[in-house]
């Protein structure tokens, strides 16, 4: 039993006016995280990698499926217990200026914690523990305290909102994209105190799109598609012998400084592209984030119920591989979603009686299984 | 509630529909001045506003020709030269330095008549601003913050007010009612004119709720309704104050139709009660012009100086305005 | 689009039954009871016939029934377009006064709101570039908005009809000239009409201008505009696109300003006499004549709710955004 | 020669004082060349590539002139400049996915903007329609509006709309920095593609990102505080840099590969300077481990290899001190 532990964790977004069409963001995500234990959480946008982090922080409740921190089911916790849980977990977030409201000082966010938990405490003691974990960050107090978020650097925000997690007895930081706003000449040294905290037991979940940064610093990735979960393991096992189509594709396309980009067929079945010619035909390079992003656009959108179907764009055979051939077997018959029993008058039914329940099992992942000890890979549609 | 509305909010830095229809409301420049959030935050923004307020030709002017008419509100009735309402002179007398403003068909003197009305169209304006205020503030916080089924409550119920016009309403209610009094005409004013104000309220909460400082303040423990008040509401600050501004110009205009058909407060005296008087009786055919003219340039100097202000305040809070 | 069509005309018959419930309450709220209000006009002396009399019209008026029977009956009196009968110009019935102010309201208010509100846009959106303009018509926009109606056009029949005597000061229509297709009767109607109408225009024209003023220098700030400049767009175009994405918001300021044009107008009508609703409202309010001022009140909230329904269609015809999110794509 | 910049000098108006963003900026893009131009945030690499086509209203141009295929750019002239705009010299904005405007159509916006650079859509509209599908929207995206495609289509509608009239220079502004890695790659190939095909002659890439430039670029140029610090060839940044600042920032970049058990990588510590008062000097001194006293001059923008241009002190004494190595060798 990890510290945290998602079980089947599933959010459903209810969008338009009466909230009449339900989209699946998050579908049937598990995994856990340790003490001591950084799990990198990689997807590109609209994978609903963030969601998840709100969802553990208790910020937006999970549609379906169980959250649970050292044994206690989390998501129906309030008042109280939701106080105490903020306790031991907490989240820094992207966009540094955001988390900051404008009007305040920025050591407003350590004087809210105060008011909070430490009301009891004595000044001295406070100040004396405000700057023990800034030391922890790597801060000087006195270039950070007392002043405007503006006056601070992008880094020195983010470490700040690290040091204000730290106050608290925090044993899980949910870490939301926290370089990707920050110069390329921070960002390390944000990523290595990310290190140094996990040394000393902190457990983080690390949401980021970047896959080198996710390498880089986790021990273990989870990989993130549509909401669903392809690709999880051992950030080596993951990162050194991806299996799913998708990794594969990711990882192609992740600009390398001493490497050109290799030639990836996204059409076709990605482990076995030859590179041919040589001579990248970015038409068809582009096509694939293309069929992706369809599904945003009116004509996609309106057929697409779940995610699920939508990203069928390519036409796709299960991939190769040692791990994903046993996969294969083990999967169930494409089901006929609601839309295709549909027809082309889905989009009614949909709108007026489609149930959250409905939306949840239609939208159910494919399953994830172990193609070698520590790395699961879902199977391909 | 229906995405025009929110097209029309979240687009434009207008709050549309204003009562007076089509002033600059302060609009998605909510944040603390510009709508582009990052660059606000570069420069000690609470002087730089200072810097620009004392600067602001329209600001100034403004305030300062409101500052005198609310003074001579204050303590103009001290030195007016009559009492109000009692016949110190013949009628009909035309503008002389005895009497500046001439007298009126009833022989009183239109300028202590003018002095003593400044008052109450002040005051019902306020009212009128305070009870708008604090019902659109409350209603857009509330819609806002907890979205949903409330907020679409809370919607419909702002549509219908806005469909159902209020001085017909007032109009229908007065006539069933014997006596009126200025607190009573203020604070119909207040509940009739919110939703304009819940709107934009609304839309700005929104857009604030998600911001990460908020997410920020409920990891800490904060509860709602804290974070409205010491998170969202002073990002606002600014748009507040314009609208407040604007819901009191309103506020005094409304009360001149009400008083100028006779659904002023009873007893009172007000510029609308004046113009409806000479109108009454027959100042226009009778060419006392000195009786109906000053109370109504005196409210369009008052409302004008709060509009102007208006603008100067704008432009200063947001920079993109601003002449160059 | 269907959808879209759905839920407003959800919410208009909403708005128009809070409307007519209101209506309905209002009389059965107020301190004091209408029939004896009403039979004060009367200043009956014998104890004995007020009574009989409060009996007659309590049963005539319904009064005497459960609430929820008046209610009802409420309803299907309206629904049978009976608002009853005047007590002012008894035994007129209410719908026919109705009918025949309302072509006066409609005249004056339709062609001064849709003026003031294009004349004002585009002056407002030329006054965003120029100078000259900037200096000149908006301040004036300025006073225009900041005067009370009722004082405008006082001001207004003082000055161009007292004085001058160039239009008449009170009145719909020529007095002594018989109503009819010609040129006599035609000319009194208009020069009638031109003061208060004026003067509702005027008013709504200075705000529109200042607001498409604003409107248009905040958008040529926006992205797209500084990408049609990066592009070497003739200024013409960018001011072009400007104004078009301006006009959304200034059209759903519309709706919102419905309410205070009406209440303008209606005092404007008074002023001058004008027989429209707003001088009919008016007299029946002063007159405490009920049942006339119960009708012109939900035939006002009927046309607040039509004009908003055309607010409506233009709005989805000018905003792509509305016609195409409306039918469930974008989400 | 395509574009050759000379001394430029823009300086950006703020509430506090004049920002010098870019401070005499000397260098030259050849035809067919993709030059990277990159910096951290705030080194005034935006205003350049800005000021190349349109000035808004709080820049300025100080001085130094820029030359587009050995015409004179009236860059301060707003009129002037309209001639070559589109057509001579084009952008891809840093706000492209906001840059349609929400109510038109895009062929609408195309040829409302062709008919102002004097061009009938008709013309170009085949041409167009093959453009919008390389870079693999659907046919139809002419009669769409902006609010109907995802952030990313916007971006490539933009693209082609800015190059339609093949312009001679086009400046991409942080074209990739808010895309998902395999839009980023499928944008960098699209970039590099338009230029194989012609529709643009040479083509400034302004991003944050060098793992980006490493594979697009022919020329990567550093920009640091407002000023120029180093430019070559991109396999030569990439692998062989010469000013400290281009290191450092190469040495903090985690890789795919890297992780922190192996190699812990190390930033920059410090902030560049204000640009309202910079210091004299080397404005990377205060950061720099190679710091010496030399560095309190400033540093001229010189070739020290061939097609090698770098600003440091310590950089030149290194590669003279190579060279006289190797000269030494030569003459034992």
């Amino acid at each position: 039993m990890s510290m945290l532990e998602l079980d089947k964790v599933s959010k459903v977004f209810k969008s338009g006016t009466f909230g009449g069409s339900l989209k699946p963001a998050l579908r049937q995500v598990s995994f856990g995280i340790d003490r001591g234990e950084v799990v990198s959480l990689i997807g590109e946008s609209g994978s609903g990698k963030s969601t998840l982090g709100k969802i553990v922080l208790h910020l937006t409740p999970a549609s379906a499926g169980k959250v649970s921190f050292e044994g206690q089911d989390v998501t129906e916790k309030k008042g109280r217990e939701l106080h105490e849980y903020y306790r031991h977990v907490q989240g820094v977030f992207q966009d540094p200026f955001s988390s900051y409201n404008p009007l305040y000082k920025a050591d407003r966010v350590f004087e809210m914690v105060r008011q909070e938990y430490f009301g009891g405490l004595q000044r001295d003691a406070w100040e004396a523990k405000v700057e023990t974990v800034l030391e922890t960050v790597t801060l000087n107090p006195a270039d950070v305290l007392n002043k405007f978020p503006h006056q601070l650097s992008g880094g020195q925000q983010q470490r700040l909102l690290v040091a204000r997690a730290l106050l608290l007895d925090v044993k899980l930081l949910i870490a939301d994209e926290i370089i990707s706003m920050l110069d390329a000449s921070t960002r390390v040294d944000v990523l290595n105190m990310l290190v140094s905290l996990k040394r000393k037991g902190l457990g983080i979940l690390f949401i980021t799109h970047d896959l080198s940064l996710g390498n880089y610093i986790s021990d273990k990735t989870v990989i993130l598609r549509h909401g669903a979960v392809v690709e999880m393991g051992e950030t080596p096992k993951v990162f050194g012998n991806p299996q799913h189509r998708y990794t594969k594709s990711l990882l192609t396309a992740v600009p390398q400084l001493h490497k050109k980009w290799a030639p990836f067929d996204w059409s076709a079945n990605g482990s076995a592209a030859p590179a041919s010619n040589g001579a990248l035909r970015p038409a068809s390079g582009a096509a694939a984030p293309v069929a992706e992003e369809a599904r945003e656009t009116r004509r996609y959108s309106r057929s697409s119920l779940s995610p699920l179907h939508a990203a069928k764009g390519a036409k796709s055979t299960p991939s190769v591989g040692a791990g994903a051939a046993v996969a294969e077997e083990a999967a169930p018959g494409p089901r006929p979603s609601l839309m295709e029993m549909e027809g082309g008058r889905w989009h009614r039914r949909a709108r007026r009686r489609v149930t959250l329940a409905e939306v949840l099992a239609e939208s159910a992942p494919p399953p994830l299984v172990e193609c070698e000890p520590g790395h699961l890979v879902a199977v391909e549609e | 509630m229906s995405d025009v509305d929110q097209a029309a909010t979240s687009s434009a830095p207008v709050a549309p529909g204003a009562p007076l229809t089509g002033v600059r409301a302060p609009g998605a420049a909510p944040v603390g001045g510009a709508p582009l959030g990052r660059k606000a935050y570069s420069g000690g923004r609470r002087w730089e506003f200072l810097y620009f307020a004392v600067r602001n030709k329209k600001l100034v002017l403004g305030l300062g020709v409101e500052i005198i008419f609310v003074l001579a509100a204050i303590i103009g009735p001290y030195f007016a030269p009559y009492p109000p309402k009692q016949f110190v002179a013949p009628a009909f007398l035309h503008p002389s330095a005895k009497h500046l403003f001439g007298t009126s068909y009833f022989g009183q003197d239109v300028f202590s008549l003018l002095l003593y009305s400044l008052r109450n169209s002040y005051l019902v304006g306020f009212l009128g601003a305070a009870f708008a205020g604090v019902i659109g503030l409350g209603i857009g916080f509330i819609a806002g913050w907890r979205g949903g089924w409330l907020d679409e409550i809370l919607q419909t119920f702002t549509y219908i007010v806005v469909m159902i016009p209020s001085l017909v309403l007032l109009i229908v209610i007065g006539a069933y009612l014997k006596s009126h009094s200025a607190f009573f005409e203020g604070v119909f004013i207040g509940v009739t004119t919110w939703p304009w104000v819940a709107r934009a309220v609304r839309a700005q909460t929104f857009t604030l709720r998600q911001r990460d400082f908020v997410d920020l303040a409920r990891l800490s423990g904060k509860r709602g309704p804290a974070i409205v008040l010491k998170d969202i509401a002073p990002n606002m600050a600014s748009y507040i104050l314009l609208a407040f501004i604007l819901l009191f110009g309103s506020s005094m205009l409304i009360a001149v139709n009400y008083d100028f058909l006779g659904l002023g407060p009873t007893s009172g005296i007000s510029l609308g009660d004046m113009l409806n008087l000479a109108e009454l009786w027959s100042g226009l055919q009778l060419h006392l012009w000195w009786w109906f003219i000053p109370p109504g340039a005196a409210m369009t100097i008052m409302v004008a100086a709060l509009l102007v202000a208006n603008v100067g305040l704008d432009e200063v809070f947001n920079p993109k305005l601003r002449e160059t | 689009m269907t959808r879209y069509f759905a839920r407003k005309i959800g919410l208009y018959i909403l708005a128009f039954w809070a409307g007519v419930t209101i209506d309905w309450a209002i009389p059965r709220l107020m301190p004091g009871n209408p029939i004896e209000a009403y039979l004060a006009r009367f200043s009956l002396n014998s104890q004995g016939s007020w009574t009989a009399l409060y009996k007659l019209f309590s049963k005539a008026f319904g009064y005497n029934l459960p609430l929820w029977d008046q209610y009802w009956h409420y309803w299907d009196n309206l629904f049978h377009g009976n608002l009853g009968i005047s007590i002012y110009a008894f035994p007129e019935k209410v719908t026919t006064m109705v009918a025949q102010a309302a072509p006066y309201t409609l005249a004056l208010l339709v062609p001064a709101i849709v003026l003031s509100y294009v004349l004002g846009n585009r002056i407002g959106a030329i006054a965003a570039r120029r100078k000259i303009l900037d200096n000149t018509v908006l301040p004036l926009g300025y006073l225009f908005q900041a005067m009370p109606y009722a004082w405008l056009a006082l001001a207004a029949a003082f000055y161009l009809a007292q004085l001058e005597r160039w239009f008449p000061v009170q009145g719909g229509s020529a007095v002594g000239i018989a109503s009819g297709f010609t040129w006599a009767y035609i000319w009194g109607l208009v020069s009638h009409w031109f003061l208060p109408f004026l003067t509702v225009f005027l008013v709504s024209f200075g705000g529109w201008s200042i607001g498409m003023r604003n409107l248009v220098i905040y958008e040529l700030e926006t992205d797209y505009a500084r990408y049609l400049r990066a592009l070497g767009a003739r200024s013409r175009l960018v001011r072009r696109y400007a104004y078009r994405n301006a006009v959304l918001p200034q059209l759903s300021g519309l709706a919102l300003a419905l309410g205070t044009v009406i209440g303008g107008n209606i005092v404007t009508e008074v002023v001058f006499q004008y027989p429209g609703l707003g001088h009919l409202i008016y007299i029946a309010a002063t007159d405490q004549d009920y049942s006339l001022l119960q009708g012109i009140f939900i035939f006002i909230i009927a046309g607040v709710l039509v004009a908003n329904f055309l607010i409506d269609i233009v709005y989805i015809v000018i905003d792509p955004r509305t016609r195409l999110s409306m039918q469930g794509a974008v989400a | 020669m395509s574009l050759s910049v000379r001394n430029l000098r823009i300086a950006y108006r703020t509430l506090r004082g004049d920002v010098q963003a870019v401070d005499d900026v000397t260098f030259s893009v050849a035809d067919g060349e993709i030059m990277g131009l990159a910096g951290e945030s705030g080194c005034g690499k935006s205003t350049l590539g800005n000021s190349l086509i349109y000035l808004e209203g709080r820049m300025r141009h100080l001085g130094g002139t820029v030359e587009l295929d050995g015409k004179v750019l009236p860059i301060s002239d707003d009129r002037a400049m309209n001639r070559h705009r589109m057509r001579d010299v084009s952008i891809i904005p840093q706000y492209a996915m906001s840059a349609l405007n929400p109510t038109k159509k895009i062929g609408v916006l195309a040829r409302d903007l062709l008919k102002s650079r004097g061009t009938k859509l008709a013309k170009v509209l085949p041409e167009f329609r093959r453009r919008v599908a390389l870079v693999g929207l659907p046919d139809s995206v002419l009669e769409m509006y902006p609010f109907e495609l995802s952030g990313g289509m916007r971006q490539r509608a933009t693209m082609v709309i800015s190059t339609l009239l093949n312009p001679s220079l086009l400046i991409a502004d942080e074209v990739t920095s808010a895309l998902d890695v395999s839009n980023q790659r499928a944008v960098g190939e699209l970039l590099t593609e338009f230029r194989d095909r012609g529709y643009v002659k040479s083509m400034i890439v302004i991003t944050h990102d060098l793992s980006i430039l490493a594979q697009i670029a022919d020329t990567i140029m550093v920009m640091y505080a407002g000023k120029l610090a180093e430019k070559a060839d991109a396999g030569t940044i990439i692998d062989r840099p010469l000013h400290p600042y281009t290191q450092a920032l190469l040495s903090s970049l985690p890789e795919v590969g890297v992780r922190y058990e192996e190699e812990e990588l190390t930033g920059i510590p410090g902030r560049p300077p204000s640009l309202l008062d910079p210091p004299a000097g080397c404005r990377f001194r205060d950061r720099c481990p190679f710091a010496f006293d030399k560095c309190a001059e400033e540093p001229p923008f010189v070739e020290l290899l061939p097609g090698h241009q770098v600003a440091c002190w310590k950089a030149a004494q290194d590669v003279a001190g190579s060279a006289e190595r190797e000269h030494e060798e030569a003459a034992r």
